[in-house]
Parts: structure tokens; sequence; C-alpha cells
């Protein structure tokens, strides 16, 4: 199969979602439904046909060209290789499992063309941003993913809170875009091409103040797409839209497509040090921030939004630190426990009859099928980090790399990250408890839950607890298979003595342990929440959304009053009607010379005369008649 | 007076008998439609000598000029006169006025302006002025239902008596200084001679100027425009409107053609008078509640942009100032020829109320006024742009930026009044009472405007060159 | 230097003027029977775009400066002939208007009052729209360009919304003086030029080897720029735009942005930058920042109105204040960025504007307290309310993106700056472009009433605008290659 | 004897002034048609002194057709003075004033 087939990858579900908006309404449901699963179960079986094409330096693919004009020369092109193939392969992956998932969960909903439609358009963009060869294909990823993550918060879009939601989302996100754009300006500006392997291969000729600037451009575009620090408010609010989208969305890809651009251009971004530090920073920042918040969230998807925003923290510290390959090992591992989570958790709401609150839940393990409780277990113990799961190892390997990272600064973001694992394994369990534990609070009647709803967890939750084989560390006997997959790509090899791989592996084991112990000892036995000031702090996200409230948008909206009515009413308009009303009363002062009266009409004959003698006798004085 | 002057002198002398005859016949036989048709013959017939006998002698018994330049003027006038008897056909019979009267008087008018345009005398200009302004006294109040046109004619009346005694003033000193009144010699005396006969000669142009700016009503003598205009009946202000201002600008225009630039003292009040007159009619008629009024103020405008080009005193200038003033009478009359059609028993459709939303009741007409105002306003593809554009074109080839930007700004504010009298005619909600349906005469007298200004407009070449060949 | 003699062929170019005159005509014949002068005028305009389809396939790749000329001689006495040239720039706009004009046409259909005169001035405006897209002699431009203006002036003045009147007036009378300053400017150029070189001519390609001083070139550059600069909204003297939008019916509106607001852009490009080149110089900073206060003032000013059509002209305002900014970087990419967002801004934001009319026929309001929760009612409708929005918001793959992103490229290049700036200007876009689809579309519906979705009728306008925005958006290649060889010469120097 | 030209001259524009302020301070219609004849004979008399001035008869045919005109204006001007009088009952210029603005 010649590599032009390639474009069959992220076009297949482009027709999907094209076919689903145009005759979704009009056909049968379940033609939808099977078209949108097989939209993307095609584009994964097509993945691993293509595997192969994606050694060595990866196969390029060219559709035709997009923009030409002078020295701008864009095409859609594609560039299938070794970073792209395992990403592509998760995307889909857990794509499809999510699809099948959606059937279920969306059994009573009416609107199901839109929805079916927005999630294939949705794997279109992601698979854009996976497998863009140039800046310009990714930008137009970029945005598709924005925008589709905005029809699908905002998919109940009666309530307007949702639309509310998905609007901030957009908006948010596109000040990141903005950031983005500008570091593909100015690549474009000194390279002259947009081809990231081209910007690859001239990073090092470019001058360090610029790629430092030009990284830490690339840093804040992919922290609006990754919800990191300064652009994070939106992703707690995104949990509005239904399950199976903050499944797919805001768990395994679209999150994670930030840390993909960032390892896309390690080569230019690796080249500063001050970018790298700022990564990591911002990553630890984040990661204890989200920690912080999900401690004391009340309803059962904002606490794995905010510990999405942590886990996608730790990513972060990854890249900064040096290691493409665990930043990429973490993100895949995490990509299968966190939707395994988000779709139990749509079960258990489903299960407390559309209850949100952890608080009005609670043994669940008898309510529903016994099977649900040890899924969401398995996901929660991957998430937590306890030995052995594909969490534990991935997380292990990122703080390896923070540890035995030659600045000392790493250090503390070493720190930072053993202390949110310790907050990790504690909100984790603390949802166990208050979700399954004790006597049912709540007063929903349970929900049947559909044999789709329960199907597509099991794979995600093997996947979960075996990640670690992908890439077991050496002194474990591991293979390191990811590692060397990625061999040049894979950034920093990370090697550290025997003695400091086991206290690490020592220290990672007791944070656990501790972790469950102390959300044993505090939510075993219910007790009903205290409100007191922390907790109100870390329920409304340290204020976040407040902050951003009072220094952006209520601004902007007294520029807008200022601009209409201020500048363009009162000031060029009033100019306006002022000079209107000056040529009235000029034009009134006038017509009333004409006052109808012969004795004026003659007397303005005289003035006349008289003017004309006097010009006279100017003339007579002043030149005598020349 | 050889015979060879009589033959050259053939329409005026055709208009003056036939007026006469018909004023003898309108004694006795009293039927109007006849006596009009046969003074509309005669109008077309004196237009028709004009324009077909080549006159043997090129100036008559020293006062008139026989010249190609004088018998096109002829010519315009005589059809004026045609189509202002055309208009006044239907207007006559309800009035019941004396039928032989009104054709006469308006004949003779037409022969009082085809001499003026002609003169090349001082005596020849000052009896031809006073024939038609005669004319017009009795014409302008002969509507003697409306109060308002004996007042309107009591007022010309009065000032033009005293403009006449201004003129003559003005035409004796200049006599006094230089001797001789014909022109072209009685002028070059003016700048050779010296010392304090000179100065005489200077007042006297100052008193003739103060006469034509009473005739063409320029700034400070406007005053009286608006309320005869409102007053008289249109097909009379439609005759006054064009032929008596245009007849004393062509005459100037011929005066200026034949003897060069002899104003260069009084420069600067022409300049001022000029600017004052743009700027006070465009200003004047911005507030005005009445149609008639309105179009009198912009017709002071209009002069005021004539004064810009005879300012110049190029040849393009003179060229331009004749070609805007056979627009400015083609679409001048064409405006109140509308409202003459439009007249009826309950009167004319003047006010503003009566003319809201009149463009749904009659389509046509109200479509061929909004032309002609836009004509006016100087709206490109119409004729009055290239009028203007001509005016604009030679004055700042001869240096008037400033009077440009003036006339500029007054056209602005024209547009504005122009215009939202045109909004008026269309305002959509309101329904107007329907007025008359107008006579197949004053429809043709419409088309032919109407046509004329897009003509112009849209190839001017035609009368530029017609223009530049009859210019000395 | 007399450019090519006129070539002796067939004379399309007069034939995009005249086709529309006479179905004016015709309209305004057949006033008693409207559904006469319904389909006289639809088939004119088709007839129009037909021809201009013609010309765009067989005429669009001529190499020479110019795709097609006609040149006959009109006022001996000035030198004033009428030449109609065509280069890749004009053949686009041509192909826009008499695109839009369809449409017009076809929203106008359930026009009642008065329909022969309205359809007749709609004709009428797309002839004056062709006459300034194709003049290259000064006074026939100037002619054009006014006659353009009174179809427009009647269309607001008689069909227009609530205060019809003021705002039709005001539109006339703002375009009428910057186009005196202009009329000035081309008789003092006229005079110089003459005076120089013996040849009294209007026709700009004589005009261009004036020799100006620097202050000659300065204030007949500033006469010529106030026109332009008043036509192309920037920022302190774009009000009469928001009102006579707001105030003019669906298809005027439709017009009027799309196509009078470009006449004023199109006559930087081909008028006041080739005749001064060296006064375009200086002045180009100037513009920019011009061009970048209205891009922000504009977007603010829209974030804050809550009559969507209002809303629509700022945004209009606003993506024009980006073509400008292209303009003014004087790069190749920036300009044919710059000239495809004018072509794409033409669709979006007329597609809006027809959703608009359908939405106001629908709901009898346009105030968006009074929309909300369009899309259940009316999901076709809403849907491709979604499409236009977020292509008028620079979503990448929908028409606008491949005009900014080229317009930003090409200014980043030369002036990094600004690039920035306007970068962040359309993230102001997004703002408000995102409050006007959430005011319409989504929410609990205002109150309950049936809205009908779209019919045939709508669905023809809005289907091709619909397939125009998105192929321009992923191939604009047919729609750049024209206008390479038009803007080579126009950015080097003007001088053929 | 010749009476010097320049007195002759004076004397005419006195008259011609003279005849002005009769027409600006009068009420009544007929009087302001008097004053306008007093400026219309200041004039025939500056023609009659020039043409003895210049030796040329132009100036007393310039006279001579001076009076026609005037008794022309004259007898129009009565027979709208007649013509008011018959309208309104007055003769007072200013009461005329039903058109203004």
């Amino acid at each position: 199969m010649n590599e032009s087939l390639l474009f069959l990858i992220p076009l297949l579900p482009l027709c999907c979602a094209v076919i689903i908006m145009v005759f979704g309404m009009r056909l049968p449901r379940l033609f939808a439904e099977v078209l949108a699963v097989t939209g993307v179960a095609g584009a994964f079986v097509l993945t691993v046909l293509f595997w192969g094409y994606s050694e060595g330096e990866g196969t390029r693919a060219v559709l035709f060209t997009w923009l030409n004009s002078g020295s701008v020369d864009i095409s859609f092109a594609l560039h299938f290789d070794r970073l792209a193939a395992p990403m592509t392969l998760m995307v889909t992956g857990v794509a499809t499992l999510i699809h099948l998932y959606a059937v279920g969960y969306m059994h009573e909903e009416k609107d199901y063309a839109r929805f079916f439609s927005l999630m294939n358009l949705f794997v279109f963009a992601m698979l854009a941003i996976v497998l863009a060869d140039n800046l310009l294909v990714l930008f137009l990823g970029w945005e598709g993913v924005g925008l589709c993550s905005y029809g699908l918060i905002g998919f109940w879009y009666q309530k307007l809170e949702n639309a509310k939601a998905g609007t901030k989302a957009f908006l948010v996100t596109r000040v990141g875009d903005v950031f983005l754009a500008i570091a593909l300006l100015w690549l474009f500006a000194i390279t002259g091409t947009l081809s990231i392997s081209e910007i690859n291969a001239q990073a090092t000729s470019l001058s360090p103040g610029v790629v430092t600037v030009v990284s830490l451009l690339l840093l804040l575009g992919a922290c609006g797409k990754s919800a990191q620090l300064p652009l994070m408010t939106w992703l707690a609010d995104a949990m509005a839209g239904p399950t199976p989208v903050s499944a797919l969305i805001h768990a395994a890809t679209m999150v994670t497509a930030g840390v993909y651009l960032l390892c896309r251009l390690f080569p230019l971004v690796s080249l500063s040090v001050v970018a790298m530090t700022a990564i990591t920073a911002i990553g630890a920042l984040t990661a204890i921030y989200a920690a912080t918040c999900a401690l004391a969230q009340r309803e059962i998807k904002r606490v794995l939004a905010y510990s999405t925003m942590s886990q996608v923290g730790y990513m972060f510290m990854a890249v900064g630190a040096g290691s493409v390959a665990g930043a990429m090992f973490h993100l895949l591992t995490h990509a299968f426990f966190k939707a395994l989570l988000f779709m139990a958790a749509g079960c258990v709401i489903h299960l407390a009859g559309e209850e949100n609150d952890i608080f009005k839940m609670g043994g669940l393990t008898r309510r529903g099928p016994v099977e649900l409780f040890w899924v969401f277990l398995a996901g929660a113990v991957c998430l937590a980090g306890l030995p052995l799961t594909g969490g534990f190892f991935s997380k292990d390997g990122i703080l390896l790399a923070l540890f035995t990272h030659p600045d000392p600064v790493y250090r503390v973001f070493w720190l930072v990250g053993v202390v949110t694992a310790l907050l990790t394994a504690f909100y984790t369990f603390r949802l166990v408890y208050l979700v399954f534990a004790g006597e049912y609070r709540g007063v929903g009647h349970p929900h049947v839950l559909p044999l789709l709803m329960r199907w597509p967890l099991w794979p995600l939750a093997f996947l979960g607890l075996l990640g670690g084989l992908l890439n077991l560390p050496a002194f474990v006997g591991g293979s390191e298979t990811l590692h060397n997959w990625y061999d040049n790509l894979a950034g920093r090899t990370v090697t550290a003595s025997h003695e400091v791989e086991w206290m690490l592996i020592v220290l990672a084991v007791a944070i656990t342990a501790i972790g469950w112990f102390a959300a044993h000892w505090r939510y075993r036995i219910y007790r009903a929440p205290q409100e007191n000031a922390i907790s109100r702090f870390l329920l409304n996200g340290w204020y976040a959304d407040a902050l951003v409230d009072r220094l952006f948008v209520r601004p902007f909206a007294a520029m807008g009053r200022f601009c209409s009515s201020g500048c363009d009413r009162t000031l060029f308009d009033g100019t306006l009607n002022g000079l209107a009303k000056m040529a009235t009363g000029w034009s009134a002062l006038i017509a009333q010379m004409t006052t109808g009266r012969l004795t004026t009409y003659l007397s303005a004959f005289a003035w006349g005369f008289l003017i004309l003698l006097g010009w006279f006798l100017l003339k007579l004085v002043s030149g005598g008649g020349h | 007076m050889s015979l060879l002057d009589l033959l050259a002198l053939l329409p005026i002398l055709i208009l003056v008998f036939a007026g006469t005859t018909i004023l003898m016949v309108g004694a006795w036989y009293k039927e109007p439609r006849p006596l009009i048709a046969g003074g509309i013959l005669t109008a077309l017939l004196a237009a028709l000598a004009a324009g077909m006998v080549e006159p043997p002698v090129s100036e008559i018994a020293g006062l008139f000029s026989a010249g190609a330049y004088a018998r096109f003027f002829t010519i315009l006038w005589s059809l004026l006169a045609a189509a202002g008897l055309m208009l006044g056909a239907r207007f006559v019979e309800d009035k019941k006025i004396g039928a032989g009267e009104y054709v006469s008087l308006v004949l003779y008018g037409a022969a009082g302006m085809a001499l003026l345009s002609s003169a090349t005398h001082l005596l020849g200009l000052f009896l031809a002025l006073e024939t038609f302004t005669l004319a017009f006294y009795i014409l302008i109040a002969c509507n003697r239902d409306c109060e308002f046109a004996a007042e309107a004619g009591l007022k010309y009346l009065l000032m033009g008596a005293v403009a006449t005694g201004f003129m003559a003033f003005g035409i004796a000193l200049i006599y006094a200084s230089t001797g001789s009144l014909a022109l072209p010699d009685a002028v070059t005396q003016l700048t050779t001679a010296s010392g304090e006969l000179h100065a005489w000669g200077l007042l006297g142009w100052g008193m003739i100027l103060i006469a034509v700016g009473f005739k063409i009503s320029l700034a400070p003598f406007h005053l009286w425009t608006a309320d005869v205009y409102q007053g008289a009946p249109s097909p009379i202000t439609a005759l006054l409107a064009t032929g008596s201002k245009g007849a004393v600008v062509a005459a100037l225009v011929g005066m200026l053609a034949v003897s060069g630039p002899i104003w260069h003292d009084l420069v600067e009040l022409l300049w001022l008078m000029a600017a004052l007159t743009m700027l006070v009619g465009a200003f004047s008629a911005l507030t005005q509640k009445n149609l008639k009024r309105l179009l009198a103020y912009s017709s002071v405008t209009h002069m005021g942009t004539l004064l810009v080009g005879l300012l110049c005193q190029t040849s393009a200038g003179l060229a331009a100032t004749t070609f805007y003033v056979v627009v400015y009478v083609v679409a001048s009359f064409g405006t109140f020829a509308v409202i003459a059609s439009l007249a009826d028993k309950r009167g004319e459709p003047m006010t503003f109320d009566d003319l809201r939303g009149l463009g749904y009741q009659h389509p046509v007409r109200c479509g061929v006024l909004v032309l002609l105002l836009l004509s006016l306003a100087g709206l490109p593809a119409t004729a009055g742009f290239m009028a203007k554009f001509t005016i604009f074109h030679a004055a700042l080839q001869s240096g008037y930026i400033g009077l440009v930007v003036i006339g500029v700004f007054a056209s602005v504010v024209s547009f504005a009044f122009y215009l939202s009298v045109a909004m008026l005619l269309f305002k959509p909600d309101e329904s107007a009472s329907s007025w008359h349906a107008g006579s197949s005469l004053e429809h043709a007298v419409l088309a032919v405007c109407s046509s004329a200004v897009l003509l112009f407009g849209l190839f001017p070449g035609i009368l530029f060159d017609l223009i530049g060949r009859l210019l000395p | 230097m007399t450019v090519l003699t006129s070539l002796p062929q067939f004379p399309w170019l007069s034939l995009l003027i005249v086709l529309p005159l006479v179905g004016a005509l015709l309209c305004l014949m057949h006033s008693k029977r409207p559904a006469d002068c319904r389909a006289l005028s639809l088939a004119t305009s088709l007839a129009v775009f037909g021809v201009a389809l013609y010309l765009f396939i067989c005429h669009g790749q001529g190499e020479g400066r110019w795709l097609l000329y006609e040149d006959v001689s009109w006022i001996e006495r000035f030198g004033a002939r009428y030449v109609l040239a065509m280069d890749g720039i004009a053949l686009l706009m041509v192909l826009l208007t008499s695109f839009m004009q369809v449409s017009a046409v076809l929203l106008a259909w359930r026009v009642e009052r008065h329909v022969s005169s309205f359809f007749a001035l709609l004709l009428l405006l797309e002839a004056g729209l062709m006459g300034i897209f194709l003049a290259y002699d000064l006074v026939l431009f100037y002619l054009f360009w006014e006659v353009a203006l009174i179809p427009m002036f009647f269309l607001i003045s008689v069909w227009g919304g609530a205060n019809r009147r003021q705002a039709a007036l005001k539109f006339f009378l703002y375009t009428l003086v910057g186009s005196f300053f202009m009329l000035i400017a081309i008789i003092a150029l006229y005079q110089i030029h003459g005076a120089q070189s013996g040849v009294y001519s209007f026709v700009i390609g004589d005009l261009l080897q004036t020799q100006l001083t620097a202050a000659q070139e300065g204030w007949l550059f500033a006469g010529f720029m106030a026109a332009f600069i008043v036509k192309s909204p920037l920022v302190p003297f774009h009000t009469w735009l928001t009102d006579a939008l707001t105030e003019s019916p669906a298809a005027g509106s439709l017009d009027l942005t799309g196509l009078l607001l470009k006449t004023g852009i199109y006559g930087l490009i081909r008028v006041a930058f080739p005749l001064f080149p060296n006064a375009t110089e200086n002045f180009l900073p100037i513009l920019a920042i011009l061009a970048l206060i209205g891009l922000f003032h504009a977007a603010w000013s829209a974030y804050h109105q809550d009559d969507i059509k209002r809303l629509l002209a700022y945004s209009s305002i606003s993506h024009l204040g980006l073509v400008v900014l292209g303009l003014a970087a004087w790069q190749f990419t920036a300009w044919e960025g710059s000239i495809l967002l004018m072509v794409s801004h033409g669709i979006t934001t007329g597609g809006l504007f027809v959703l608009v009319a359908l939405i106001q026929e629908r709901t009898g309001t346009r105030s968006m307290k009074e929309l909300g929760g369009l899309w259940g009612q009316a999901p076709c409708l809403g849907f491709l309310f979604l499409l236009f929005s977020l292509a008028s918001l620079g979503l990448p793959g929908l028409a606008n993106f491949s005009g900014e992103i080229l317009v930003l490229l090409g200014t980043f290049q030369q002036h990094p700056l600004w690039a920035v700036i306007a970068l962040l200007g359309v993230v102001f876009a997004a703002a408000y472009i995102l409050r006007l689809v959430q005011g319409v579309l989504w929410g609990p519906a205002y109150k309950e009433r049936s809205v009908p979705d779209l019919t045939l009728r709508e669905w023809i306008i809005l289907l091709p605008m619909a397939i125009l925005v998105v192929w321009m958006g992923v191939y604009p290649e047919p729609f750049l290659a024209p206008m390479h060889g038009a803007v080579e010469t126009l950015l080097a120097g003007g001088l053929p | 004897m010749m009476i010097p030209f320049g007195h002759a001259l004076a004397f005419a524009a006195a008259l011609f002034v003279l005849g002005l302020t009769c027409v600006l301070l009068r009420r009544q219609v007929i009087m302001i048609l008097v004053g306008v004849e007093i400026m219309l004979n200041a004039a025939s008399l500056v023609f009659v002194a020039s043409s003895a001035y210049w030796q040329q008869v132009d100036g007393q045919i310039f006279a001579i057709m001076l009076m026609a005109i005037t008794a022309a204006e004259v007898a129009v001007a009565l027979a709208m003075v007649v013509y008011l009088w018959r309208r309104k009952r007055t003769l007072v210029a200013d009461v005329f004033n039903g058109m203004r603005g």
C-alpha cells in the first residue's frame, strides 16, 4: 500500500463525521452509531496496518498544496514516524472504546447525529495534530480540536451554563493558540518554512535568544490546550459536557496535545535551558495546584478533571527534564486508566440516578454490578501509583528523570512531584471510599447499565494495570521497549545507580501507602464534610476563575462599553450631530434675514451699495486707482 | 437700419410682431387654446429662423451682434419661451387670465432676453434688460386668485425699479468716464484712462454690478428671490429663474469674451460676492419647508458658482460658464415644470407636507424631479456634475483654490437638502393626496428636460464642442 | 506613453456594466407586474455572473499587465477617455460582485413594497460597482464612484429600518465629502500632468509618469486618501457604516458590506498607491496604525452590541482593518492575503447578513435578548449560522483563515510587531463572534414560537456560499492564481 | 458759459443719493416710486452732461430712451399700485409680508 493511503487514517473519521452530520437525522439511529464507531475503528486498524511505515525516518505523504503565495508554499502533508505511531494507535484505540461506550451512554439522547459527527470530527482534528508534517496542518488540527470541544462541552445547549462553559473553553484555548500562532509566524520568518522536521534540523543554527522566546511561546500555546497553569480555568467547567466527551477529550487526547507538541518540537525546545526549566516549573506548579484542588471537590468528574490536570503537569515535568520517552510513557498509561476512570464515573453517575455529588453517593458496590467496583478500583490503583501498575512505573520514571537531572533546581521539582504523588494517592482513595464504601446516601433510583457501557471498561483496565510492560525500567529486568522504540527522538537517557533506583521505588511505595491509609482513616466511616475557608478556597480552584474574570473579562467588557457608546456614540456621532446642528443653526439664522418686509430688502440693497462705496474709497485711497 | 440689418434681426422681429398681433387678436377673440398654440408656433418659428437663416451682417445698428453666440442664445430663449407657453397653457385656462396678454408678454420677454444675450452696446443692453423685466412685472402678478402673487409682483417691481436706477446711473458714469457706450472700446478706454474720470468709471462698473447682482440674485441682493418664486405661478417662475438669469449671465459672458479681462480691479469684490452667494444660498435652503423657496435659494447658490466661472475671465472659464448656464437652465426649468404639471384647482404642491410620499402617486414625474434635483446638486452621470467639474477645473486653472473649496462645501450642503427632498418624495409610509395628472404638453417638456440632462451628463462632448465654436 | 490601444475583440467589460443597466430599465418598465421584475432581475444577475465566470475561466491567466482592456474616447476637450481595464484583482472583485448580486436578488424575493424599483436600484448598484472595479480613467472612476451611492441611498432611505432617513443621509454625505476632496485632487493632478507633458489626459496609465514635488504629492495623496479612508472605514470615519448597515434592507446590507466597503480598499490599490509611490511610502506606518486601531476598536464595540446586525457591521470593520494592515505591510504574501481576505470576508459576512435577515423575518427581532435556542427550532439555519460564524472567526480550514494567515505571515516578515498585535485582535474576534453565536443559537428558547427551517429558496442562496467558504478555506489556489501578476506589478511601484 | 463737468457730476451724484434715501425712508409704495424716478433723472442728467463734455450725441439719445423707459415703468408700477389698493386698501410697503423665512 503506497503512502498516499496514509491520508485515510485522518480522512476516514472526517468522512463519517460529514456523512452523519448531513444524513444523520434522516437515517435510522443505528446507522449513525455504527458509522461513527467504524469510522474510528477503521482508523485504528489502518494505523496497525501502516505500523511498518513508521520505522526509521517515517513516511511523508502530501495530498495537495494548501497555500501557495510568493515565499509561502504550504500543503496538506502528513508525517507518520516513530513518535506519531504509538500516539495515533492510542488515540484511535481509546476513541473506539469510548465511541462504543458513548453508544450506550447516549442511548436516550435525541440529537445523536450532532454528537457523533462532532466526536468523529474531533478524532479527525486530533489525528491532524498527531500526524501533521507542517505546523499549519498542526494548527488546523489544533483549532479543530478546540472547536469540537466547544461543540461537545456545550452539547446540552438548552442549559445556558453548558453553552457558557463551551465558550469559555474555546476562548481560553484560543488565547493559547495565539501564542502558538506567534511562534509559528516567527519560525516561518526565520527558517522560511513551516515543516516540523526542517525546523528541528535548522534549530541548532538559530540564535539562542530566539530559540528561548519561541520555545516559551510554544509552551504557552501548549498550556492553553493542556490546561496548564496560566490557562487552566476552563478544564473544570468543561465537565458540563457528556461523560464520553470528558473521557475522550479531557482525559486521553486533547489535554495531551500540548505535551505531544513539545515532544514533536523537542529538538528545538531542548536547545534552551531556560525554556526547559520553565516547562518543568509550570508542570510542577500545575501538578501541585491541581492536586490540592482535587482534595476538596464535591463532584466526581471535577475530581477526575483536576487529577488529569495534575497528571499532565507530570508529563510537562518529564519533557522539561529532557525525557521524551518518560513523558510519552506516562501519557499513554494515563490515557488508559483516566479514560477508564471517567467511563466508570459515567456508570457510577447512572447508578446514582444522575447524581454527581460524591457526598450523596456511597455503598455503590451493592447497587450495581459488582464488577464496576473492581474496574473502578483498577483505574484508581493505577492513578494512585500502586506498585507494579502502569501508573507506578510511568510516574516513577518521571520522578527518576527529575531526581537524576544535572541541574540542582530539579531536586525541588522532584520534591513537588513526590508531594503531589502523595496527594494523588489520598484523593484517589478518598474518591473510592466515598463512592463505594458505607451506605447509599443519595435519593435517586439506579438506572440500568446497558452492556455497552460496561464492556469497554475491561480492556482499558488491563492496559492500565499491565501498562508498565511498555517501558519496564532496566534495573527491574525490563527492556525499556518504548525508549528504544524512540531511540534518537527519546531525549536524555536516564541512568542512575542501583541504590538511587531502589531508594526511589521504596519511597514511591511508602508514599502511596501513606496516602491510602490517610484516606482510609478519614473516609472509611462516612462523616459529613465540614465547610471552612480552606475547603471553599480549594473547591473554587484557588479562586482562579474570579481572578481571570476581574483581570480580563470585566476590563474587556468595560473597553467594549467605552469604545461602542463612549467613542462611537458620543465622540464621533456627537461631533457629526454637532456639525449638523451648527449648520441648521446658521441656516435658520440666515433664513430670518428674509423678513418678508420690503423695507428690509431695500435696506439690504443699500448695505450692498455702502459696501461698494467703502471698497471703492479704499481702492482710491490705497492705489489711486492703479 | 438697412434691409440687411432687418434680415439679421429676423427672429426678434418674428417674436415681436407675432406678439403684437396675438395681443390685438386676443382683445376680441378670448378663446385661449388657439392663441397659446399660435404663441408656441411663433416661438418655434423664431428659433428655427435664428438657426437656419445665416445673418448677412455681423452687427445690427451697432447695438446687437448677430454672431453665432447671439444666435445660439436666441434659439435657446425662443425654445424656452415655447416651453413656458406650453407650461402656461393649462394655467391660463384655469385662472381665466387673458390668453392674448399672457402669450404676448412671454414673447416680448423672449425677444428681450435674446437681445440682451447679443448686446454689444450698453444702450442695447439696458433696453433689452428693461423689456423683459417689464414683461415679468406683469406676468408675476397675473394670478388674481392667490394674494401672494400680488405681493411677489410688488416686491419684484420695486426691487427691479431700484436696480434699473442703479443700472442707468452706472452706465451713465461709464459713459461719462469713457465717452463711448459701445462695449469693446467703452471698456478699453476705462483701463487706459487715468485720473479722476477713471475712478468714476470704476464706480459705474460697481453700480452695474449691483444691478446685475439684483437681476441674478447675488448675495446681498438676493432677498427677493424666495418670495417672488413662491408667489409667482410655476410657469412664470420657471421662465424667471432660467430665462432672466441666464440671459444676464449670457450678456456678461458675451461682454467678457469681446473685451477680455476687464474686472481686474473688481476681482476682490467679486470673489467675496461669489463666496458669500454660494454659502448664503446653500445654508438658507437647508432648513426650508417649501420646495419653491428651496429651489429659489438653490438657484442663488448656482449663481454664485456661475460668478466663480465668470471670475476666471479665461476662455476656459467662459466656456465653462456657458455650459453651466445651459445645464442650469434645462435642469431648473424642469423642476418648476414638474410643479406646474402637478398644479390643480387647489394650487401647487409646494410645502413639504404636500410632497411627503408624493412619489407613490405620481412615480414618473417625481422620478424626473429627483433626477433633475440630483443634476442641480451635481451628481455624476448627470449634466450638473460636468458643469461643476468644468467650473472647478477652470477656477483651479486660474488659481482660485479658496473659491473651489467653498464651492465644494456649498455643493455638499446642497446635496444634503436636495437629497432630503428626494427622500421626502419617496417616504414610504405617508400616503399623499394625488394632484393633477398633467397635460401632454407638460409631459413633453419634462421628457425633453430629463433626456437633455442625462444626454449632457453622459456625453458632454457634444455641448462642449458647440460652445467651443461659439465663443470667439 | 499610451498604453495598449483598444484590443479589437468583444467588449466584455462594457457588457458587464451595460447588462445590469438594461436589466434595471426593463424592471422599471414592468413596474405593474412584480413577478416579472423578480424573474427579470434574477435572469440579468445570472447572466452577469455567467459572463464573469466566463472571463474567470477563459481570461483568468492572461500574462502582461491587463487581462482585458477597452479604450474609447469620451470627452476629447478634456482628454477624458472611456477606459475599462481588468487585471487579476479586478477579475476577483467582478466575480465577487456578480455572485453577491445573485444572492442579493434571491434574498430580496419576498420584498412587497415597490418591487420593480427595488430591483431596478439593486441592478443599478451592481452596474455602479462593476464600473468602479473596472474604470481606469479618473473621471470615469469618479463617475461610477458617485453613481453607486445613489441606489444604496434610496435602498436605505425607502426600504430601510427604523431611523433609515438619518442613516441614509449620513452614509451619502460622508462618502460625498471624501470624494469631493478626491475630485479636487484629480483636477489638480490632471493640471500638473498636462503642464509637464503637454498631453492632457485622465487615464491613470498616462498620469503615472507625472513628476510631483514632495508637497504636491503629499496634498494630492491626502485628497485621494480622504475618499478611500472614509469608504474603507478606518476608525474615526466608520460611524456611517454601522448606521447604514443596521438600517439597510437585507439585500442592501448584503451589497453594502460585501462590496461597497471593498471599493474603498480597491481604490487604494488601484489609484492611490500607484499614482503617488513615495507619498505612499511614508504613509504606510500611519495606515497600519489606523488599521490596528480600527481592528481593536471595532472588536471591542462589537462585543458590546445587543443588535446582531450592528455587531456584524463592527465585525466587518474589524476584518477590513486587518485587510488594510496587510496592504500597509507592502509585501507580496501580505497583499495576496489581504485581497483573498477581502473576497472571503465578502462571502462569510454576506452569508451572516443573509442569515440575520432570515432570522429577523422569522422572529421579528434582531436583539440578542429576544433570541436564543434557535438551534433547537431551526437546526439547518443554526448549522449554517455556526459555519459562517466560525469562518468569520478565522477557524483554519474555512475561508477567512487562508487570507488571515497569509496576511500575518507576510506582515510578520516586514513588521513583526504589527502582526503580533493584529493576532491579538483576531482573538477579540473570537470573543464577540462566540457571544453572537451564544446569543442566537444556544441557551433556552426565548419564547415558544414556531421558527420554520430553511426553505428551498434560502438553501439556494446559502448552499453555494457555504461551499465557497469551505472551498476557499481548503483549496484557495484558484483564487490566488489570477492575482499573482497584478500584485507583482502593483508592488513594483505601479509604474508599468 | 459752460458749467464745469465735475460740478454736473457731483450734482447728479447728490441727486442720486437723495433719490436713494427717499426710497429707503418712505413707507408708501408711491413715494418709493417717486424716489426711483429721481434716481433715473439723475442718471439722465449725467448722460446729458457727459454728452456735452465728450461732444457726442449718444448721451442725449440715451437720455431720451431713458425717458421712454421711465414712462413705461411708471405706467406698469401705477397699474400695480391700483391693483394692490383694490386688494388690500393700503399702500404701506411693509404690509405685504405674507411670505417670509
